[in-house]
């Protein structure tokens, strides 16, 4: 992005606001408690990456570094996953 | 990015510079790929637990307030867009575009520990603590009434754990923030070196990222 | 000072031995390859006067085999060990048909019931002992682990068992006693102050001997009713 | 925490240094170099500490039935009437453990040579954030004394073992220890802190100041593995420090993370303790390895032999020190199936250990070797490494582990890996960086007579414990006496404990050399060792803000023997006709 030209922040700030109302209210709604969770998850984590790629401007890094960021997210996954198989055997 | 490239061009001598991007704001990065893994213990820790024993947890509403932290998460998403507010206008060269915004965020973050501890306070009164439900308290005699789950430890454990380390990192942002405030204020910040403000930026931004996925898993779960 | 292991005295004993010992030629031939070589070498290459050293950066073949020979050794040592391992403590490892024990560890004892003339745990005629299990050969028996407070580990080195017990949690595990006789129970996990003493006595009766010891126990429990 | 600093070539170049007081300089100081030897007298502090506690432990285990020695100088809740209390040796056994993990080892490799290391190395004038630098040292420094205060509090400290498993750890009622308890999981919260500013700082450091020319790959292997460690500090020590303040809370707020009639889960902890604590492993062997790898090839006075295949394998062993956590927990009650995926794990991660130990000896093949102190010591790793690495496989196969896991087995492989590993490593490390930290020589015969004793008398100490561990003798016991079937290893157990003694004793040796050469040593010179990393260009010690101007690397650090120069060594930052700008 040039000096003068900055994402519109201001529509990313409304985005975050609507999803979280879409969370709001999809929390209520009589779904299947799998489907709502799966449904929160994802938009949560969309929310999560907006915030990254604009706000912490992700977006506009180069590779090397995104690299670095990415490279701990692995590990966030793998402890709980494999704990979690301790209930199902 | 060109500030960035700039803020690298202007180190001192013709380093080999890994990653493109200038030492604070690595380092800052860097860091807060510590603080994606303790995060992940203490979250990690909330959904294992609640798989193993789904009945210790209530349904979503009962007993936490989702109304005001909704309100809560809003004030934080608003305090995430005046800080990059801040910093497109540091970019600019906009002093008092920069000011404004640094202030705001101040305030903003100080409204949320402070509706943090009132909606603590409220939990506390009502006899959910860390320990799980105080005795004698209104929600031990909605558990014994069968509308609430007849323990809660873990999930007060869970709970209080989670966000109060979230709150206390909101809490330290505030303390930066105000620091870099005051920076901003003797004009240490220019259009071509403004790496303080970057950087607490990322931190801030974090925080709020964190924020993002406490509320989706704790609160509306 | 031995390399030996005890002997053994459970049907799965010799497959656990006879690994420890394959284990042991494989890394002893490596121990010796590798330390014969570095003496060997410290002598052939030590410092002399006027020699330069041989200058290189490597050699990809030499990689390759001595990345290729450990990993192919160390995956067919995990190949081996698995299917023992599945046959000790898989899902459905437990033999149909195992006496049932119960175990419950506390510190610093260890308290076993046994079903009584019925076969199952958790009815009247159950009977317990403090600090012995008395079980009978030739038989699978499984032992229901549990603990009451913090976590022991229940160690019999002559049957090659070794499982902890975890709180809130009921562990099976099954043995099958190859020799009557009296042996030792240890705790194996740091469980506090007297872990050092929480030592319990496993006897191993012939069938008939057990058949009688369950009746005088029972008729003991009736009695002291 | 997110304020800048100055770009540190403005803040250093030129600094004079007579302008900071004796204070900013020697005990607030943000160089580098200072942090270093403070952490390495801190460290070694906590090592002879640490040392002390394994006598008392090994008084107990060879001479059950005796009266300890000075035991009247320490109080009646320790030693009461010359008998060990098992309540104490209990809590010995946790704060052997722990210091020399947390306290020895760790801050001996990482914070000492960490920091010492990588600027001078990589042609940096110091680390990127030196003021973080300070501060790490410093709140280090309080979490060891919050630690060692532990001992002095009513109920003794921590006694649950270094792993802390809960719910012996998080429920005073089964140990009787309160603040000792609580003083133990503050004070790893807090170390935890100021490992997490140490790596961030390394990180930075490596990735942003390295002098032109320098490459990933004209690196020193020390500087990778320094730099490969510090990204597992990064990620494994906030794991530890959360599981540590979750058991605090369950200690103090009333929470039941681990309590399992509460909902808790006691083997949570296991997984999150291990999940460190197996990354926590490669940071207490990689910086070792790396450290050994620079010795053996001035050593050798020949290339690394397979510097490529070297850095592989410290990434690959970085990456898989995350998924094989579990081989810690194969008798813990862990889901079986989970167990196999655990062993394949570490089946593989065997194996770049193993490259290692070819490529040293490959670097060794055909060399001009030259014994010196730290060559010794260095070469003495490599063999007792190997043999630690072995006794690993048995482990590693579950059915064999079902037998040996918990018992002296362990303790030796743990100890043939760190002190036969690390703590080998750290004397070729010390010896060999000595003349540039102190400017002064060490003495090369007591340093061999150093190297000689400890090497016999170290293996005489735990080569025997295998054999223990084959006899089933279990860890942490108090009294072997109690059992029938330990009876018979009571005579081992007494060799050991003799030998232990007289390692202990020729300790002190290395203590007076470290002391004496600091003071009466002979003059260092810039170069001692011939050897061609950047830190031997400038004077021992080097000045503040360590190089007069920036250097310019022309090629890696190995290159020994090199056809193009007349003598055996070619210093990375000498410019030869060819070589570009």
């Amino acid at each position: 992005m040039a000096g003068d030209k900055h994402p519109n922040y201001f529509m990313i700030f409304v985005g975050l606001a609507v999803l979280t109302g879409i969370e709001l209210f999809i929390a209520g709604f009589s779904w299947s408690k799998t489907l709502i969770i799966v449904t929160l998850l994802a938009l949560a984590i969309w929310k999560a990456i907006m915030v990254a790629l604009y706000f912490m401007h992700l977006r506009y890094e180069g590779n090397r570094l995104r690299i670095f960021v990415l490279a701990p997210l692995p590990l966030t996954v793998i402890i709980v996953i494999a704990v979690l198989t301790e209930y199902v055997w | 990015m060109d500030h960035a490239e700039t803020a690298v061009m202007q180190a001192p001598s013709r380093r080999e510079i890994g990653a493109g991007v200038y030492s604070e704001k690595l380092g800052m990065w860097v860091f807060l790929g510590s603080e994606v893994l303790f995060f992940t213990v203490l979250i990690g820790s909330y959904i294992i637990l609640r798989f193993g024993s789904p009945e210790s947890f209530a349904d979503p509403g009962k007993i936490l307030n989702i109304p005001v932290t909704a309100v809560n998460t809003f004030l934080l998403i608003c305090s995430s867009m005046t800080m990059v507010k801040a910093f497109a206008c540091v970019q600019d060269g906009n002093q008092k575009g920069l000011k404004l915004f640094l202030v705001a965020t101040v305030l903003i973050g100080a409204t949320f520990v402070s509706v943090q501890v009132f909606e603590y306070l409220q939990l506390a009164h009502e006899g959910f603590l860390p320990s799980g439900y105080v005795d004698g308290s209104h929600f031990a005699e909605l558990a014994a009434a069968g509308d609430l789950p007849a323990k809660v430890n873990i999930y007060g454990s869970t709970f209080f754990t989670m966000t109060g380390f979230h709150g206390f990192h909101v809490t330290m942002g505030v303390v930066c923030m105000v620091y870099v405030t005051i920076k901003a204020f003797q004009g240490k910040y220019t259009a071509t070196d403004h790496r303080g403000v970057e950087v607490i930026g990322l931190y801030w931004h974090f925080v709020d990222l964190v924020w993002i996925l406490l509320f989706t898993i704790v609160y509306l779960m | 000072m031995s390399w030996l292991l005890p002997p053994g005295n459970s049907t799965y004993a010799g497959d656990i031995d006879f690994l420890y010992y394959m284990i042991l030629v494989i890394t002893g031939i490596a121990f010796f390859v590798v330390e014969g070589g570095l003496v060997w070498f410290i002598i052939k290459y030590r410092r002399r006067p006027g020699r330069k050293a041989y200058y290189t950066h490597g050699n990809m073949t030499a990689e390759v085999v001595w990345t290729a020979i450990p990993t192919v050794t160390l995956v067919v040592i995990g190949i081996m060990s698995g299917s023992v391992w599945m046959d000790i403590r898989g899902r459905n490892s437990v033999p149909p048909g195992a006496l049932e024990v119960g175990l419950i560890g506390k510190q610093f004892e260890w308290n076993a019931t046994y079903p009584g003339a019925d076969g199952q745990l958790g009815t009247s005629d159950d009977f317990s002992t403090r600090n012995q299990l008395h079980v009978p050969v030739d038989q699978p028996v499984v032992v229901r682990l549990g603990t009451e407070d913090v976590i022991h580990s229940f160690f019999v080195p002559s049957l090659r068992v070794k499982q902890d017990a975890l709180p809130g949690k009921t562990i099976d595990v099954w043995f099958e006693a190859m020799v009557p006789g009296r042996f030792e129970i240890a705790c194996a996990e740091l469980c506090g102050l007297g872990h050092y003493r929480m030592r319990a006595i496993l006897t191993v009766h012939t069938a008939e001997e057990y058949v009688r010891w369950v009746q005088e126990q029972t008729a003991a429990a009736a009695a002291g009713e | 925490m997110a304020t800048s600093a100055p770009p540190m070539d403005v803040a250093h170049a030129g600094s004079p240094e007579h302008d900071l007081s004796f204070i900013r300089k020697y005990i607030f100081s943000t160089d580098h170099k200072i942090i270093g030897i403070q952490f390495l007298l801190l460290s070694l502090m906590g090592l002879f500490m640490g040392g002390l506690m394994a006598m008392m432990i090994r008084w107990q285990l060879g001479f059950p039935e005796g009266l300890m020695p000075l035991g009247n100088l320490l109080p009646e809740t320790m030693v009461s009437g010359g008998v060990l209390l098992p309540e104490f040796y209990n809590s010995l056994v946790t704060m052997h453990g722990t210091f020399m993990v947390f306290f020895a080892i760790m801050p001996l490799l990482v914070g000492v040579f960490g920091n010492y290391l990588i600027p001078l190395k990589i042609g940096a004038p110091d680390m990127a954030f030196p003021r973080l630098n300070m501060w790490s040292y410093w709140i280090a420094f309080i979490g060891m004394g919050i630690m060692l205060a532990g001992f002095f509090v009513e109920g003794g400290h921590s006694a649950a073992g270094w792993t802390q498993y809960a719910p012996l750890s998080s429920n005073p009622e089964f140990t009787g220890v309160v603040t000792g308890q609580q003083l133990w999981l503050l004070s790893i919260a807090i170390l935890g802190l100021s490992s997490i500013l140490g790596a961030t700082n390394y990180i930075t450091t490596v990735v942003n100041l390295r002098a032109p020319g320098m490459t990933w790959f004209r690196l020193p292997l020390s500087v990778w593995s320094l730099f490969i460690t510090a990204i597992l500090v990064l990620l494994a020590i906030p794991i530890l420090s959360g599981a540590a303040i979750m058991l605090l809370f369950d200690q103090t707020i009333g929470t039941s993370f681990f309590d399992a009639s509460n909902g808790g889960q006691p083997i949570l902890w296991q997984h999150l303790f291990w999940y460190f604590g197996h990354p926590e492993v490669y940071i207490l062997i990689l910086p070792a390895m790396g450290m050994v790898s620079d010795v053996i090839a001035n050593g050798s006075r020949k290339p690394v032999f397979g510097y490529h295949s070297m850095i592989y394998a410290i990434i690959s062993i970085a990456f898989l020190g995350w998924i094989v956590w579990g081989h810690h927990m194969f008798q813990s009650g862990m889901n079986p199936t989970l167990g196999m995926t655990f062993m394949i794990s570490t089946m593989f991660i065997a194996v770049p250990s193993a490259i290692k130990v070819f490529n040293w000896m490959g670097t060794m093949w055909r060399g001009n070797l030259t014994f010196h102190v730290p060559m010794l010591n260095a070469v003495a790793f490599v063999a007792m490494f190997v043999i630690g690495g072995l006794s690993g496989v048995f482990m590693a196969s579950t059915p064999v582990d079902i037998y040996i896991h918990d018992t002296y087995f362990i303790v030796a492989h743990i100890h043939y890996v760190l002190f036969g590993g690390s703590l080998f490593a750290l004397f070729a490390a010390i010896t060999f960086w000595y003349p540039k930290m102190f400017g002064r020589m060490m003495n090369e015969f007591w340093g061999r007579v150093h190297f000689a004793l400890t090497f016999v008398f170290y293996n005489m100490t735990f080569w025997p414990m295998h054999n223990l561990g084959l006899g089933g003798h279990m860890r942490r016991i108090y009294d072997p006496s109690q059992y029938e079937f330990l009876q018979p290893l009571a005579g081992t157990n007494r060799f050991i404990s003799i030998s232990a003694f007289m390692l202990m004793t020729v300790q002190m040796i290395f203590a007076l050399n470290f002391v004496i050469s600091w003071f009466k040593g002979k003059k260092a010179p810039n170069n001692p060792w011939d050897d061609n990393g950047l830190e031997w260009t400038v004077s021992s010690p080097p000045p503040h803000g360590n190089f007069a101007e920036t250097p310019t690397v022309y090629r890696g650090a190995y290159e020994f023997s090199s056809p193009l120069v007349e003598e055996d060594f070619l210093p990375q930052d000498r410019k030869l006709e060819g070589d570009g700008g």
